[in-house]
């Protein structure tokens, strides 16, 4: 399936874009969305071990599965307040 | 009430939204743009957020706080965009019957909302470089 | 900056007045006028001070948070006379580089302030009875 | 020696005065002062053990001396805030 995954700060700056398009064979966990991720876009390799997926808009960890529709985001440690 | 906006905060209006005649206590803590972070020079901040994960996390950290304390009334709010020295950043906004409480829950909601609210800033160096802040992480080449 | 004053307390001045480039972080404590105490409740509270003593023992309490937390700016005001429901009767505002300062700053000159200068608040009960609030005393008669 | 005694809150209350005049022998010490205060005012009796004494406007322990033409306040625990 084809996940859109949206991307905010060094993440987006790194990748030049704030929505990436990526192919994960279903079924799909978030691991795989990030394994996807750093094949598709080589430039997010310096972000990697510190990049967070939210599926749905709530934190997702390794394991989770994936499904079409969902939306789903990757971005660096957050820096707010 | 929790709120995104990109205007400057009006602190005084939502300390006056968590008044009432329910509390003893009212905390109000800002987030300000400070000059100098270990020797380096600020000229300002760029703040960015994923926005509706922003204010449903802010939403749930009222929730949680509310669960551990007896809270009154309760308000965050942050801002977004470009901040000069000084500026706004954050404020929270808390009032509960006694002082502990309120001191708890306003340290509790800042530090949480500092771990988990997609929010990030980018500072912008007085040498003219900028740099997104994400803990943990060395710094941009 | 210190203050006895028998007017409403304007607390967004005095947290404008604490703001600064050089701080991160702003902490404003409020205390208020709260109806109900363990289910007895309240009218109104009048407050009077040893004006002289309590104004300088605020003063060294400035002193003694500046000299153990990295303080930018810091004021208190306490009003007296007769307060009603929701009124602020006491303003903490305190600026510092770190928010984990500022907290603990303001939270120390609350509590110390509490324990240490000399004023003293009159409950009028909704049963029309007054009594003197003297932590550590029974109840007067 | 004279010493004129501030009082506040329920000590004032209770006394019917805000300031009362009291009789030490020289030397005195503020334990001697609230022993004094308690004869000439025996309606203070009740808060006796928790009054505390301001000398100069500082707090003043029962062993500190008292000198003709200081400041002295006499009051119950405080509760500002």
């Amino acid at each position: 399936m084809k996940l859109a995954v949206k991307l905010f700060a060094r993440a987006r700056d790194l990748a030049g874009t704030s929505q990436l398009e990526v192919d994960v064979s279903e079924p799909a966990t978030v691991l795989e969305l990030k394994q996807a991720l750093a094949r598709a876009c080589p430039a997010l390799a310096p972000l990697s071990p510190h990049l967070l997926v939210a599926v749905g808009q709530e934190y997702a960890g390794d394991a989770q599965s994936l499904a079409e529709g969902l939306e789903v985001a990757c971005f660096p440690p957050v820096s707010g307040g | 009430m929790i709120q995104l906006t990109n205007d400057p905060i009006d602190f005084a209006a939502l300390t006056e939204q968590v008044r009432s005649n329910a509390a003893g206590a009212v905390v109000l803590f800002l987030g300000t743009v400070r000059e100098f972070t270990h020797g380096r020079q600020t000229l300002r901040l760029d703040y960015e957020a994923y926005s509706q994960m922003a204010e449903s996390k802010m939403a749930e950290l009222l929730e949680q706080a509310r669960a551990r304390w007896p809270i009154v009334k309760a308000a965050i709010v942050h801002r977004l965009g470009t901040m000069e020295l000084g500026d706004i950043s954050v404020a929270v906004a808390v009032s509960t019957p006694h002082r502990d409480q309120a001191f708890e829950a306003g340290r509790w909601l800042i530090d949480t909302l500092k771990e988990v609210v997609p929010i990030w800033k980018q500072e912008n160096w007085d040498d003219g470089t900028k740099e997104w802040i994400h803990p943990g992480l060395k710094k941009s080449p």
